[in-house]
């Protein structure tokens, strides 16, 4: 047992976190996230300019990291800077095509960062439905508010299938893709992708007959422990940035902190955000490990972990600050919208609570 | 012990909701069943329309253009007025100046402000909080000093909801600074077309403008245009936080917001079935409704102790904690109950008249926003935690 | 709109209180609570004799009472002094027997406080088979924890039937018919009754065919209403205790009660309580109503409320005391205990919420 | 980064797994499973054979007989001590006198008394707790009046757990009633046959007698019994209220419950299903499950912090908040999954040997006796609320 991070990925964690701390502050942020675009395309190539990306895969991939607790380090890290540019796409389509092989060259190119990718997953309005044609398929329907949509150029795209889910590579430029993007809440964008009778080759298709689900799983699960890690990265910061608050906001002629009811509640604040930290460790423990039950269990743990503290940290965030924590100005009303947002990405609370209970 | 209205209130009831049948526009109610942006004029409109019915001032006395209704008959109102949609009144001028002016203020004064908060010639605004006097008002530190027969105001108000659109403020001013915190304040009415004054609009978490800073700068105030005696205004700013609280506990606005949940849990699908039958979703739902059911019964045995001579005052801050706090669990559900398609942030979707395609289901953009702005409802109005402290002194004597 | 009691039913209830003060303190009540009979037969004597039993029916039934705010202020009230005389049976198997009619002097019995009876409803380890003999019935099972069993001279028995249920009036001196008696854990009396081939005749029927739901509708929902009150007296008095507690109760030189922390923590109790007073006003409202739905709505939700706000009040009492609360010699400790296992009768906190949701 | 253990530390596992196997009797981990009464012998007999394999004071330093474990060693052997329902071991003289000798006791205290906690030949109890000093322990009124070779007590100490058993007490006194009031304080060593001891048992909340009253009326102690300094008592105290925390968080013990629960909960039935499948109460396990898990990892962090050097101390008042609050709502939820049947009040199935005949389903009158007495843990050993005081200060910086 051993809770130290190896030397190599307490040097990423430290690159990263300086690059975010000196390059990437609330304004920065904010100018992107409600930006047109949705993130800051300067940022993003710096940041994987310095490997980020990389380090989210292993040497088969291309990569120079991809265990649980590479991905764990980085999202924490993008978390407690609450970074939106498009590293969840690069790792749950990558995830995806290293899993099902095939694609190397595309997958080279998002690992290196060169191509946006974007994972498209959950259906809209219109299901996706892919008919046989010839070797391909034909596709048509959407896929709802996928993360980014608008910056990606190739999208990995599942298709509910009896039996085994069908994963798709495609171009987001083939003729039929369109994207209606839009800023979401707390900052960053996402974009409903729309198909309208797209044809596609057989060679368009990630992985073999009978392994669309394992692709699935090693997309979502690695999504799932990205969006925890990046939950327990903004925790951090609010809780950091709420203590100040209470140490140095006087009211009644003392600090707010000296207030015991106040005191009281941060104490449980910490608890769960400590409780929060051993969920993400958890999940990046058993990601790697042969055990497929338990590490789906594992894994919806942690994400019902840090839904229901999310909205806890983010409502006594909020709360503890009074009005000022209300506004637009000050950087934590940014990270509260994402910590209860976050719930609304690869299910929610209830959902993996009760998936976890299926699971069990 | 009967909980059913009388003849006298039902009939009272149906009165309200005719009036809001024939009465409210249609516009009006559209946009605030939307959770649509309302502009200056939709309330003005709204406040006149009240008010050519003599129901806009509702508590006011008779006197003074009020209805002589009874607590009972204005939590009627109140709750009809929420289901029914219609705009809020808004406060400043009628539930917060008014029944200082009427109590407090000299002939002269209710006989030159108080018409025109009816008829709408002067919109008002609040001026109590200050950057370093939040829950701690008395620490305000916004001075006017006499000189000959004006007040010299200078300071910062803060949180001055729809202060864009005022033409008027009610101020707390410290004109006395040797004296103790709460005893050197006075209360001082002010044009906002003064010289020196300047509105600056604070964007919210949901993106969106509805208070302001309010700074002043040498402003000149007419001495006339204090109410009641110098360095006495915490006497009367204690009786305007805790004069008019019939509908602190906002039970008809949740019972409306509750019903537009129930409809998004049916719409929406999990695993193959509506959410609203999801097990986990419906006992979120049943447990706020029944807090709600509860609530509301809370709401009229303490208005009804207060109508049978009883103590009011600070059993208000326990219809406030669980009056917002079921307020925020139904927009907490609401963005839950949307799911993905509560993440999309799109602003001029709240415009009136916007003509945009929706992302994801009807009305799915305003949820979250909704969510994030009502965080204030139980930081304003005196923050929970004071409302806590309160109790403590007021009902548990500890 | 109209909260105030009227006279008849205040009188009534200042009656009781005071017997009780004068008549019942803790150590009297415990020592009939924890002894072998799990109840005091004076103390039943003389609180019948009161009348108190004949408030709970209504004239035609041979009371004089019996609305629900009738229930609802005798159950506060013995709620209050955590009575665990066989009140809650006299209700129950009255309501019964009044509402299938037939068994008047029974019924009679059981109003004038002559008769205890006992309400039998929930099977145990072998469920209730009714079988058909002759024109009667031959009764062979167990019911589970029936509330003072042991001092019941007759039982109202409930048997689960296809279609409709079986409702039956047993002697307790019936040939077959056996009880096994035990405290229970907050004080009081309860037993399991085991029916041995029992041979009952046609007239042993409470009501005639297909208006067993309805008569166990109208047993249930009186104990619901009654169980309920009951817990909003016992939370009226634990607040009370807890309140004298906080003021008197000094550390670091202060009472407890100027801690902050603690103080915020009692606002929330009180305001629950309050909420739980409000639950069954609403119940004892809504079960003389008309509506059959919005009465059991009513009833499953004031029984989910106290059973929520129960536990939670008895936590936070024992909790605010420290040490104290978890004596036997302070009378908070058996309130706490009382307001924790009334969750157990009847269906708890769990069960009434999905009752709600399958009634919404 | 690895949350599995390394080789050494399983093959110690596999180690104290055969000793549970070949040494707990079987008829004492039935007792400590099925939650029934232990008597001072079976305690005892534990104790010695605990102490025959050098593990009993498994973190003194081996110089006075302990194992010579790292803290993760301690950890995996509470769990698994645990996990066989082994008895607990009697903390007083092990855990809490012992290390505070080690510390702070003169070499002769230590060669008396050490050797005689590991062997038996004493039973400790504790005597900080008074009437008027409970979360304030520093408030404690009993006096020590030193007369020549002895003090001479008089006082009362409370809660003194087990304390019936005991043939000593080591007990915080004041003895300098001037001082400011942790300055005052010394802790001695008492002798419980001394004339002038009486001890009054307590029965609490589910009937049981564990902890009981010692009331000391001149009781003469030979000032050889001091620790330490006269008035440093409170150095002391607070080292012993901080030193052996492993297994604060309890987390063997909830796993063990949890097991049962799960047993529990699959056996009773609800609506035709086991209680195991109802959505709410399968939420209400997965909760606790998920908190557990999570909690197991929180307080192995915690203590490799402490191994590597890191500071210990107020990080145990995180793991003792969220350790007890787990512990409690696994009691909570098997009292609930009993339903009725944990209503029976059946005093005499607690004892060993009782040949009674069950009401309802085994080990029902276990369950809301055991979930009352278990709300003790939020209280004792410094109650959450002093824990959360102690994190406002130490971590958060409040």
């Amino acid at each position: 047992m051993n809770f130290e991070h190896t030397d190599d990925r307490r040097m990423l964690a430290d690159t990263l976190v300086r690059a975010l701390r000196d390059g990437y502050p609330i304004e920065t942020r904010n100018a992107g996230a409600y930006g047109e675009a949705g993130y800051d395309p300067a940022v993003w190539q710096q940041l994987t300019e310095l490997g980020i990306v990389s380090a989210l895969f292993d040497e088969a991939a291309g990569g120079f990291g991809g265990s649980g607790f590479d991905i764990m380090v980085v999202f924490e890290a993008l978390g407690r800077a609450l970074v939106v540019e498009p590293f969840l796409g690069a790792l749950m389509a990558g995830r995806a095509l290293a899993a099902g092989g095939g694609h190397d060259e595309t997958l080279a190119r998002i690992v290196s960062g060169e191509t946006i990718a974007a994972f498209a997953h959950d259906d809209g309005a219109t299901p996706l439905i892919a008919t046989k044609s010839g070797d391909g398929w034909t596709l048509s329907g959407t896929k709802a508010v996928v993360s980014q949509a608008g910056a990606a150029s190739v999208f990995v795209v599942t298709v509910e299938q009896d039996g085994d889910p069908l994963v798709l590579l495609v171009p987001a430029d083939t003729a039929g893709v369109s994207v209606r993007s839009f800023n979401v809440v707390e900052g960053g964008a996402a974009g409903d992708v729309t198909f309208e009778n797209v044809a596609l080759s057989a060679d368009a298709r990630v992985g073999g007959e009978g392994q669309g689900q394992a692709i699935v799983d090693a997309a979502v699960g690695a999504g799932l422990l990205a969006l925890s890690a990046e939950a327990v990265g903004a925790m951090e910061f609010v809780k950091e940035a709420t203590l100040g608050y209470l140490r140095d906001r006087k009211q009644f002629g003392v600090p707010i902190g000296k207030f015991q009811a106040l005191q009281h509640r941060m104490a449980t604040v910490l608890l769960e955000i400590e409780q929060a930290h051993s969920a993400v460790i958890n999940a990046a423990s058993a990601f790697d490990g042969d055990d497929a039950k338990a590490r789906e269990r594992a894994l919806a743990a942690a994400k019902y972990t840090i839904g229901r503290t999310g909205a806890l940290v983010a409502e006594e965030t909020i709360q503890l600050h009074g009005g000022i924590g209300m506004t637009w100005e000050y950087a934590v009303s940014h990270y509260a919208k994402r910590l209860v947002m976050i719930d609304h990405q690869l299910g929610d609370e209830d959902y993996h609570l009760q998936r976890y209970i299926a699971l069990g | 012990m009967d909980l059913s209205f009388t003849p006298e209130e039902e009939a009272f009831r149906e009165e309200v909701r005719a009036f809001f049948r024939d009465k409210l526009p249609a516009r009006l109610s559209t946009l605030v069943r939307e959770g649509k942006r309302l502009r200056k004029s939709d309330m003005e409109e709204w406040h006149a329309i009240l008010n050519e019915r003599g129901w806009l001032a509702n508590h006011w006395p008779e006197q003074w253009g009020g209805p002589g209704w009874s607590v009972i008959q204005r939590f009627i109102f109140d709750n009809e007025s929420a289901l029914a949609h219609a705009p809020r009144v808004v406060p400043f001028g009628v539930n917060m100046l008014g029944p200082v002016l009427i109590k407090y203020g000299s002939e002269e004064q209710k006989k030159q402000w108080l018409p025109r908060i009816l008829d709408g010639s002067d919109w008002w605004c609040q001026g109590y909080s200050e950057p370093g006097a939040g829950s701690d008002l008395a620490g305000l530190k916004t001075t006017a000093v006499r000189k000959g027969d004006v007040y010299v105001v200078n300071g910062q108000k803060t949180w001055t909801t729809l202060g864009q659109h005022a033409d008027m403020i009610f101020c707390l001013v410290r004109t006395d600074p040797t004296a103790k915190k709460q005893e050197g304040i006075s209360f001082l009415l002010i044009d906002m077309k003064s010289p020196g004054i300047e509105v600056r609009p604070i964007t919210l978490i949901d993106g969106e403008q509805e208070v302001n800073e309010v700074f002043f700068t040498d402003v000149e105030v007419p001495v006339a245009n204090l109410v009641g005696e110098e360095n006495m205004g915490w006497t009367y700013a204690k009786y305007l936080l805790t004069y008019e609280r019939t509908n602190i506990a906002g039970v008809g606005f949740s019972i409306a917001s509750f019903e537009r949940l129930k409809e998004v849990a049916q719409m929406q699908k999990k695993g193959g079935r509506a959410l609203a039958d999801d097990p986990l979703f419906a006992a979120r739902m049943a447990r706020v409704e029944i807090d709600l059911a509860n609530m509301q019964t809370t709401n009229l045995r303490v208005l009804a102790a207060v109508a049978g001579g009883g103590a009011p005052g600070a059993e208000s801050s326990m219809l406030k904690i669980k009056g917002t706090e079921i307020r925020q669990e139904i927009t907490s559900l609401t963005r839950r109950a949307y799911g993905s398609y509560a993440a999309p942030y799109i602003p001029e979707a709240l415009e009136a008249g916007w003509n945009g395609e929706d992302v994801g289901p009807e009305d799915a953009a305003m949820a979250a926003p909704s969510y994030f702005n009502n965080r204030k409802l139980s930081i304003f109005g005196g923050s929970n935690e004071i409302q806590k402290n309160i109790i403590s002194k007021a009902i548990l004597g500890l």
